[in-house]
């Protein structure tokens, strides 16, 4: 009973959360919608059982994803009323409503999951980090090493691109010009 | 409380991470360098890229000789999966790469190559898509194909120009999205099977019959719009000019062989099952997908001004033609698929190096793009061979045999008429012809026309070096002395994908 | 004997060549006298094989060489000299012999004479090639070969606008008729397996009626086309646009005469079907009254002798389509010599006359010319069948083999052909020779023609008169060896008597009455003012029965335009335009989805998701379809599908 | 009704990921955009953790864990585009994005 | 030497061009001239060698290439492609030889060297991947020699000549794999080598469609009415030794191909589509005569001349009998050899007037009576006189086809009237009459440049007209075992009935129909 009612009330938090984020014309509204549907997101987590993925979904999202939009927001000065000159909208809505209502409707109806078996099923008694732990760093050892590698290359594409580096373009100056710097910086 | 696990390294198989760990060890490695010691020129990293990329060709090669003797290896908790698709598509990855990574070198400065994140990216992006081919799990195909992509968008964007930045955010904001499909897609593959590895999954779908087909077609339907948008099929395709046209020509090259030939990888494994268990939306649906790739691809072809953007469209085609291995599903088919793919490679490495080459800092006067076919006219006049290089990978990628292409065509075009899809063949064919149109529009403009007042020969080779003048020069050997190669090739390829499975 | 076979035979061709050699020099007499000399020498070792084979000995028979073979055919160049080829050969190279020489003095000042001698000698050439052969397609050779020259040789002054169009409907209408007869040579071969005349004539014997039927058409299709028989007929007198000797040749003796060859040599093919014989005779009739109508208003001197020859030859058909063959070559005999001599004398007289044709315009000619006019005069006599002259014993027969076979219809037609051709004969004589000098009024100074010119005319004229008497029996003699002998005698000496002679009686009036009406002294030049011209008939007959003008109206205006519809129309706007519009809608469906990239990130992102929803639908549909198979299997049989 | 079992989620799943989906769309800031693919992401967590719990099994959970990262280093990568092009062109709206067409 | 002097004369020009970058501008003609007589030679020196009395291939040289997919380097060489290939080596060398000063005449030169390679390349292929190699290579330097040194439209002309025939040869492509798939499932082995392909019997309904598939490429190279269209533009635009070499050599390569593949490998389905081909044939023969005649340009009327003519051909081809077959091959190097030199002559008036409008001229017989005689000879054996080089295959294809079909022969005789209606009505508009046109006052007659090329085939037309047996007997002997290998694949009546059997004439049993 418990189970539907929160899952009713944070369904509809976040419904209502995103649908601000993606309608509203105050950029600082959406960001903070966002943020606000994040943290209910974690609600599910939590109420699935998730504990560590609903932690992860605070620290990341809460902490460091919109940390960054925040900053990002101050840095492209939106903070003001976003104008946005609007197509049709009839598209819009109908292709995400009709692309709902199809998967909306299969989905409603029950899966034959009679043969499943867990493949790495939870360990009673263990508390949900320790048993993510546990696959994280056996089975899941190599993507989560990949994974390390991609946040260095997102990192390193960060700095790059929003760093010095791009301020002059090489690309778009002569050769003439770009000895000259490289002159300068040797000397 | 768990019980500790304990995992002898040998059963780990790490020999199947070798590869991929190479180029991964190769980017840090730059980093570093340029951490200790900023200001290096280019060529050192050149040379670095290569030799790692070489590494990583023997590490290849000696996985191949396992395969060779012990069949399909597993390893690292059965994540990796070293079979024969794996392995060739690697080759094909690497192989290309390592063709790709000399234009860096090209005489004129450009920005991106002159700074050493670019080779790092370029590395990194290698070992996602090694990941990617390596792999039976939907989640490590997934993290692989994410850091080739952010590296991906990065090395478009360090081209540093307003056409550029416009690509890698196009790009990147339509990845997202695909990748919000892959994401929905292996959700949805999950719930059905609750397993996200591609062998389980058939598996488990063969068990209960195909009882929910309804979520079967959704997870099929997410998946084919994430891997169609990276191959770029129709109507997921609307990036791929934009980016091929944004991003260097040597970059663009890079991106029309070496992202496909993974997610090719990646959409055989995922289809491959649901096409031959009777899921025959699926082979209607890829059917109609192939042939509009192809056609509409054609079609935005011919009407092209750019060199650059006709060659897009051109590549959008062939990954129709390709994919059309895909839906045909045999053995024959999918060896077809990593021939034409090799054979592609080498004519579309030529095809961009000539357009690399010829590239100009500042426009000249009256054209909007760098590689408008206006540039090209009378080329035959002021820089005969240059012309007849051009002219030659045009030919090869219209299918004039006895050029490289064309084997590729006629392999995949007699897997068709094998299986029995002979309306497709039938397509393949005219589409081909209608391809000829815009290659040989070139053609004209180079070989029929005069050239425009005051155009010397010199602006065509304006940014050759001897790297890449080499790497020219390869291709054109490979494109016309294909011929001699395909027999090995098909009997490797053909054994390769026959043995594992396909 | 093979030996005159061969000199017999390719003389001409010597001499065509060594003329050709001068053919890009000015003019020389050498030219002209080399082929005219080894045409004399064909014609010589014509007579060693004339005499050959008229003294009993063998028919000379070679096998030149193969000129094609394969699968079953195989076609040679062989040639024979038999009692029929060697009458056609002795004809031909006398003919040809008189006309070089003749020509010699008539081509005198004209700038291609050098040319003019190579295509003649050719020409001759051609048609002993045609004579000659002793197979279907070697007769093609020369058929085809003759047509060439005479589109040479009437297109000879090809300044000439009206002779360049006459020599290509020549040609043209010649082709027509080929066709015919290229279809009659492959009926042959197909039929009996070979082309040579004695196997494929020996193997007709046992052919059905109706394949032998179809190849009899076609063969004489062919000889329709070659001597002009109607419809086919118009070109002959649009030929005599060509110079006067070649029509003394080709356009009289010579060349028209080959259809009545052919008929003449398939003799044993057309013997087997005598219905077609009854139809070729039928048409002969038919064309020699026609043409004779056409010729007794013309008034141009080569076209009256021309419609004359036409008539001829309707004479001879009637003969070979009755079985009649020796007669029919008889008189293609005799007619060559007396429509040769014609032919000359009317060259002599546009010599004198600057190249004038229409006799209207001359008149008592006579005076000046007088061994032209006795020569033509004579001729004409010949031509119309009197006592004791060539044309009674040749053209007289005729009318008594129509007789004797009962064919009294084409009887009564030959004989008012005889008539009329009296009539027309001497109306131009009259119109030229005799009466008011009319033409010095209109500047001429008309003078005789050369000497040798004259002589060279002799032996024509000699074999005019006595060709007849002299030469029927050991011709008779000498053929009917080969050809049925069939002798043609009334058998009541009363009614023959009355025939001769009423015929006789019956020509004579009309020459008198010719005579009359055309040396009267009022005679004028026309101008379209009498009643006479105004007369529907002579409208009829003076535009040649509005024929030309139907094959001009009606073929060759809309053969013209359909051409050009064709091109236009239907090549470029339908045929070429399919193409081009494939193409077309290719790039048109390019050009008007490319905004579909309209480059706006917004627009891509909707694609994608379209994309992904159109897919998504098809799953939906077919999940639909897939549950509700059974349920729509049903409806469908329901349906009927 | 009341008792919630897996299709619940799946649905909430999909309706979130087609809000997600409106944003993709609609949006024509740059930034706001990246907010839309968040959703897209974060939609599909939802399901993968709700899947993981009724099989009892891990997998999905490690595959949120996943896409979390994924959609982190995403935003490094977009909000440095964004920058870059910021730097530029002083607007990060899309519709200005459109030299490269047809 | 001898063993492989087929490659040898495939391969010797394409090397030849590729050093003829070296050679400097000025010696260049001379090096081209040199070349091409060295490969004339070689290819009399082939004629030389050839057995005459061996029905089958000779010379035969095979190279694996890709054994795993049965596609190996096979060449050789029968009576039906042996005069081609001497006739090609032939055009090369007077098309050289004649050039007019054109601009970049290097580029020329090296280009129509690989134009010879690729040509007789063609016709010497024994494996169909090899033939298609050569087939489709060929229209790369045929589309430079149009697009480059063309006329105004140029660029359409030769796009659409390369499109259109592409086109067509991928359909075609996709019949050879089909074929190669029957033979992989009847034997279990893969092979495109035509000599293993004609020992497959297929069904009827199969036949029906591969000849289908083959007929589109063939039927567009040939040209076949109605994929007829590129080639007046072709040839309109194209320079005149352009002109020639398509004429005389490139269009023989779809006729011969319906002799190499589509008779012997589908003998019902040629059987089948014996009377809808010969009635397209038809359309051919009478419909492009009168387009012809309706043509303002004189080098449309040979170009549509030459349509016409590759109907009798093609009809001559589905005669389906030796004698047809004989003809068809004989008409094709006659029609090659007097098209050819019909197109040079154009281009001798063309380089003196730079104008082919037949408006423009008139009376030219009175200026270059040399040029009319030979004009004149070359026109009077396109309309087929006897004696003359057309004659004999014109004659052998109609004559072949009668014994299928008395009343469509009939029609297709037409074409020695049509022929001669446009043909004496263009010479009629350009030789005859006045001088009128005082441009044409002092022209010069021919040169002796041009003398060079067009004594040779005139030579050549009235020699092959009279005496044709060198060239008919090795064809003879090639077609006969074609037409009984036919004969003995045939499955249905309607094809038994029709095609002859050559062996039960001659008394004889083969080893062939005793298995």
């Amino acid at each position: 009973m418990f189970e539907a009612i929160a899952f009713y009330l944070f369904a509809f938090l976040t419904a209502l959360m995103f649908f601000i984020t993606v309608t509203t014309s105050q950029a600082l509204h959406a960001l903070t919608a966002l943020a606000a549907g994040m943290i209910f997101i974690s609600a599910f987590f939590f109420i699935l059982g998730a504990d560590f993925l609903g932690a992860v979904q605070i620290v990341v999202y809460s902490g460091a994803v919109m940390a960054l939009y925040a900053f990002g927001m101050m840095f492209f000065d939106t903070t003001r009323d976003v104008k946005e000159k609007q197509g049709n909208k009839y598209i819009i809505a109908g292709l995400s409503i009709v692309s709902a209502i199809l998967v909306v409707l299969i989905f409603a109806a029950p899966m034959v999951t009679d043969n499943i078996t867990a493949l790495y099923p939870m360990t009673e008694g263990v508390g949900n980090t320790q048993d993510v732990g546990m696959v994280l760093f056996t089975k899941y050892l190599v993507p989560f090493e990949v994974a390390a590698v991609m946040l260095l290359v997102a990192m390193v594409a960060g700095i790059v691109l929003a760093g010095k580096k791009m301020d002059a373009s090489l690309t778009e100056m002569s050769e003439a010009e770009i000895e000259e710097i490289n002159t300068r910086e040797l000397s | 409380m768990l019980e500790p696990v304990n995992i002898s390294l040998e059963s780990l198989n790490i020999v199947t991470l070798y590869p991929m760990l190479i180029p991964v060890i190769g980017a840090l490695l730059i980093l570093c360098i340029d951490i200790f010691k900023g200001g290096l020129d280019r060529t050192l990293y050149v040379a670095i890229t290569l030799l790692v990329l070489f590494i990583d060709f023997q590490t290849l090669l000696s996985a191949s000789n396992v395969f060779a003797t012990e069949g399909t290896v597993v390893g690292v908790f059965d994540m990796m999966l070293i079979d024969g698709l794996a392995i060739i598509s690697q080759f094909i990855i690497v192989g290309a790469s390592m063709f790709f990574i000399p234009l860096a070198l090209s005489k004129k400065q450009f920005h991106e190559s002159s700074y050493p994140e670019f080779f790092a990216m370029f590395l990194f992006t290698i070992a996602g898509l090694q990941f990617m081919v390596a792999t039976d799990s939907l989640i490590l195909i997934f993290v692989g194909l994410e850091t080739s992509s952010l590296a991906v968008y990065t090395m478009i964007a360090m081209h540093n120009r307003d056409k550029s930045f416009e690509a890698a955010v196009k790009y990147f904001t339509m990845g997202a999205l695909a990748a919000g499909f892959y994401s929905f897609g292996a959700m949805v593959f999950y719930a059905l099977t609750g397993s996200v590895e591609i062998n389980q999954i058939a598996t488990v779908l063969a068990a209960n019959g195909y009882a929910d087909m309804g979520y079967v077609l959704v997870g099929t339907v997410f998946m084919l719009a994430a891997l169609g948008f990276k191959v770029g099929l129709v109507p997921f395709h609307t990036w791929a000019p934009d980016v091929y046209e944004g991003s260097s020509a040597a970059m663009a090259g890079f991106l029309s062989i070496v992202p496909k030939i993974a997610i090719f990888v990646v959409a055989m494994r995922l289809f491959e099952f649901l096409i031959h268990s009777g899921v025959i939306w699926l082979e209607i649906v890829l059917y109609i997908v192939v042939v509009s790739t192809m056609t509409m691809g054609n079609i935005w072809a011919l009407v092209q001004s750019d060199v650059k953007r006709m060659l897009a469209y051109s590549s959008i085609s062939h990954a129709g033609f390709v994919m059309a291995a895909i839906l045909i599903g045999t053995t024959q088919s999918n060896s077809a698929l990593f021939l034409y793919w090799i054979l592609f490679a080498f004519t579309n490495l030529g095809a961009f190096s000539m357009l690399w080459i010829s590239r100009q800092k500042e426009l000249p006067h009256g054209q909007t793009s760098d590689h408008s076919y206006e540039k090209f006219s009378g080329m035959i006049q002021t820089s005969p061979i240059t012309a007849l290089v051009m002219g030659l990978f045009m030919l090869s990628l219209a299918g004039l045999p006895p050029f490289a292409l064309f084997w590729g065509k006629l392999y995949i075009m007699s897997s068709a008429v094998t299986s029995g899809y002979t309306v497709l063949a039938l397509v393949m064919a005219l589409n081909s012809a209608i391809a000829g149109y815009y290659y040989l529009k070139l053609i004209v403009y180079m070989f029929m026309k005069d050239p425009v007042d005051g155009a010397t020969g010199a602006s065509f080779s304006s940014n050759a070096s001897l790297a890449l003048k080499a790497i020219i020069g390869f291709a054109v050997i490979g494109t016309i002395f294909a011929i001699i190669a395909i027999n090995p090739l098909l009997e490797f390829i053909s054994a390769f994908v026959y043995n594992s499975g396909y | 004997m093979e030996i005159y076979l061969y000199v017999a035979l390719f003389a001409p061709l010597v001499g065509s060549l060594f003329a050709a050699l001068f053919g890009a020099s000015p003019r020389t007499k050498i030219a002209g006298i080399v082929p005219s000399l080894l045409l004399g020498v064909s014609f010589i070792a014509s007579s060693v094989l004339l005499k050959h084979i008229v003294s009993g000995g063998d028919i000379v028979h070679v096998e030149m060489m193969t000129w094609m073979a394969t699968g079953d055919l195989y076609i040679p160049f062989g040639f024979v000299v038999d009692q029929i080829s060697v009458t056609m050969m002795m004809v031909v190279t006398l003919v040809s012999t008189i006309v070089h020489v003749y020509a010699i003095g008539y081509m005198d000042h004209d700038k291609g004479f050098n040319r003019f001698f190579s295509y003649l000698s050719a020409f001759v050439f051609s048609m002993m090639i045609l004579v000659m052969s002793d197979n279907f397609a070697g007769l093609f050779i020369g058929w085809e070969g003759v047509g060439l020259c005479s589109w040479l040789l009437i297109g000879f002054w090809y300044h000439k606008e009206s002779a360049t169009w006459a020599a290509n409907e020549a040609f043209i209408m010649n082709r027509i008729a080929d066709l015919g007869m290229l279809i009659g040579i492959f009926l042959v071969f197909w039929n009996t397996g070979t082309l040579q005349y004695d196997g494929a004539f020996a193997a007709m014997q046992n052919l059905d009626q109706e394949t032998l039927t179809w190849i009899g058409i076609f063969l004489f299709i062919g000889a329709m086309g070659k001597s002009a028989q109607f419809p086919l007929h118009t070109w002959l007198a649009d030929a005599m646009e060509g110079p006067t000797p070649v029509s003394a040749l080709i356009h009289a003796a010579t060349m028209v005469t080959a259809g009545v060859y052919l008929v003449v040599r398939s003799n044993e093919l057309y013997a087997l079907i005598p219905h077609v014989g009854l139809f070729i005779a039928s048409l002969g009739a038919f064309v020699a009254i026609f043409a004779a109508s056409m010729a007794l208003v013309n008034r141009d001197i080569k076209r009256v002798i021309a419609y004359s020859t036409l008539s001829q030859l309707g004479y001879m058909f009637a003969a070979a389509g009755l079985g009649a063959y020796w007669v029919a070559l008889f008189h293609l005999m005799a007619h060559a010599f007396f429509k040769a001599l014609l032919f000359l004398g009317a060259g002599n007289v546009m010599h004198a006359m600057n190249s004038e044709l229409d006799p209207f315009k001359m008149g008592g000619l006579g005076k000046t010319m007088k061994v032209s006019m006795i020569m033509m005069t004579l001729a004409s006599v010949a031509l119309a069948g009197i006592f004791p002259l060539a044309g009674f014993f040749s053209k007289d027969l005729i009318l008594e083999v129509a007789f004797v076979d009962h064919h009294f219809i084409i009887y009564t037609v030959l004989l008012l052909t005889a008539g009329l051709t009296a009539f027309y004969s001497f109306r131009i004589i009259a119109l030229i020779f005799h009466g008011e000098d009319r033409h010095t009024a209109l500047g001429f100074h008309p003078h005789e023609a050369y000497k040798f010119m004259l002589v060279a005319m002799s032996p024509l004229l000699i074999l005019a008169i006595i060709a007849g008497f002299t030469m029927k029996m050991p011709y008779f003699e000498m053929v009917t060896q080969l050809l049925p002998a069939t002798e043609y005698h009334v058998h009541s000496a009363t009614t023959y008597w009355i025939m001769t002679i009423g015929t006789q009686l019956f020509v004579i009036l009309a020459i008198f009455f010719a005579y009359r009406k055309y040396m009267s002294k009022d005679i004028r030049v026309p101008d379209g003012t009498s009643r006479m011209e105004n007369n529907f008939f002579y409208k009829l007959l003076i535009n040649q029965y509005y024929i030309p003008h139907f094959y001009e109206e009606y073929l060759v205006k809309p053969y013209r335009e359909l051409s050009t519809i064709f091109f236009k129309q239907i090549d470029q706007k339908i045929v070429d335009a399919t193409v081009d519009g494939i193409a077309n809608v290719l790039l048109a469906t390019g050009e008007s989805t490319r905004v579909v990239q309209s480059g706006n990130l917004s627009t891509m992102l909707k694609w994608m998701v379209a994309g992904m929803v159109a897919l998504l639908s098809l799953a939906v549909v077919f999940g639909l379809a897939v549950k509700y198979l059974d349920e729509i299997q049903a409806i469908l049989s329901g349906l009927g599908v | 009704m009341m008792e919630i079992g897996l299709n619940h989620y799946l649905v909430l799943s999909t309706i979130l990921f087609a809000i997600g989906l409106i944003g993709v769309m609609k949006r024509r800031n740059l930034l706001l955009l990246f907010f839309a693919t968040e959703i897209l992401l974060n939609s599909v967590n939802i399901a993968f953790a709700a899947i993981s719990h009724y099989y009892g099994d891990l997998t999905g959970q490690m595959f949120a864990f996943f896409v979390i990262a994924i959609a982190a280093s995403e935003v490094a990568v977009g909000l440095g585009l964004l920058i870059v092009w910021h730097k530029r062109h002083s607007n990060i709206d899309l519709d200005t994005m459109s030299t490269m067409k047809g | 030497m001898l063993d492989n002097i087929l490659s040898i004369l495939i391969f010797f020009p394409a090397l030849a061009g590729v050093l003829g970058f070296m050679i400097h501008k000025d010696s260049m003609r001379a090096y081209g001239v040199a070349v091409a007589t060295i490969e004339f030679g070689l290819a009399l020196w082939l004629w030389y060698a050839f057995d005459n009395t061996v029905a089958g291939m000779q010379f035969i040289e095979q190279v694996a290439l890709i054994p795993t997919f049965g596609i190996n380097y096979i060449i050789g060489v029968d009576g039906i492609s042996l005069f081609i290939i001497v006739l090609a080596a032939f055009f090369t060398l007077i098309g050289i030889a004649s050039l007019t000063d054109t601009k970049n005449v290097k580029n020329m030169i090296i280009t129509l060297l690989m134009l010879q390679m690729t040509m007789v390349g063609v016709f010497v292929a024994l494996d169909a991947i090899i033939f298609y190699i050569f087939w489709e290579l060929s229209l790369v330097p045929m589309l430079y020699i149009i697009g480059a040194w063309g006329g105004p439209l140029r660029i359409y002309a030769s796009v659409k000549f390369f499109l259109y025939t592409f086109a067509g040869s991928l359909v075609m492509l996709v019949g050879m794999l089909f074929m190669a798939y029957f033979y992989y499932q009847a034997t279990g082995v893969w092979s495109f080598a035509i000599l293993d392909w004609y020992r497959l019997i297929l069904p009827e309904n199969f036949q029906l469609w591969l000849f289908a598939a083959f007929f589109v490429g063939f039927a567009i190279k040939v040209p076949m009415f109605p994929f007829h269209t590129w080639l007046p533009y072709a040839h309109g635009q194209a320079p005149t030794i352009g002109s020639v070499i398509l004429a005389a050599i490139l269009l023989k390569m779809g006729t011969y191909a319906f002799i190499r593949f589509s008779l012997p490998l589908f003998p019902d389905a040629a059987t089948f589509f014996m009377f809808p081909i010969a009635i397209l044939a038809i359309i051919m023969i009478v419909y492009t005569a009168m387009v012809a005649y309706a043509q303002e340009d004189v080098k449309q009327v040979v170009a549509y001349s030459s349509v016409s003519h590759m109907g009798v051909i093609i009809l001559g081809t589905f005669a389906l009998n030796v004698e047809g077959i004989t003809g068809s091959i004989f008409l094709m190097i006659a029609h090659g050899v007097v098209s050819g030199a019909l197109f040079l002559l154009v281009g001798v008036i063309y380089d003196r007037r730079h104008t082919k409008m037949m408006s423009e001229f008139g009376g030219l017989a009175h200026v270059m009576p040399r040029y009319a005689t030979i004009f004149g000879l070359m026109m009077m054996a396109s309309v087929g006189m006897p004696l003359t080089i057309n004659f004999v295959g014109e004659f052998l294809s109609l004559l072949g086809f009668y014994q299928q079909s008395h009343i469509l022969t009939l029609l297709a005789g037409i074409a020695i009237i049509v022929g001669a209606i446009y043909m004496l009505a263009a010479y009629k508009k350009m030789f005859f009459g006045e001088l009128t046109n005082e441009k044409n006052r002092n022209l010069p007659d021919v040169s002796k440049r041009e003398l060079v090329a067009l004594i040779p085939l005139s030579i050549i037309t009235i020699w092959l007209g009279i005496y044709p047996k060198p060239i008919l007997d090795p064809i003879n002997n090639s077609v006969e075992s074609i037409v009984q290998l036919m004969h003995d694949k045939s499955t249905s009546e309607e094809a038994k009935k029709r095609i002859p059997n050559l062996a039960r004439e001659a008394g004889l049993v083969t080893s062939q129909e005793a298995h």
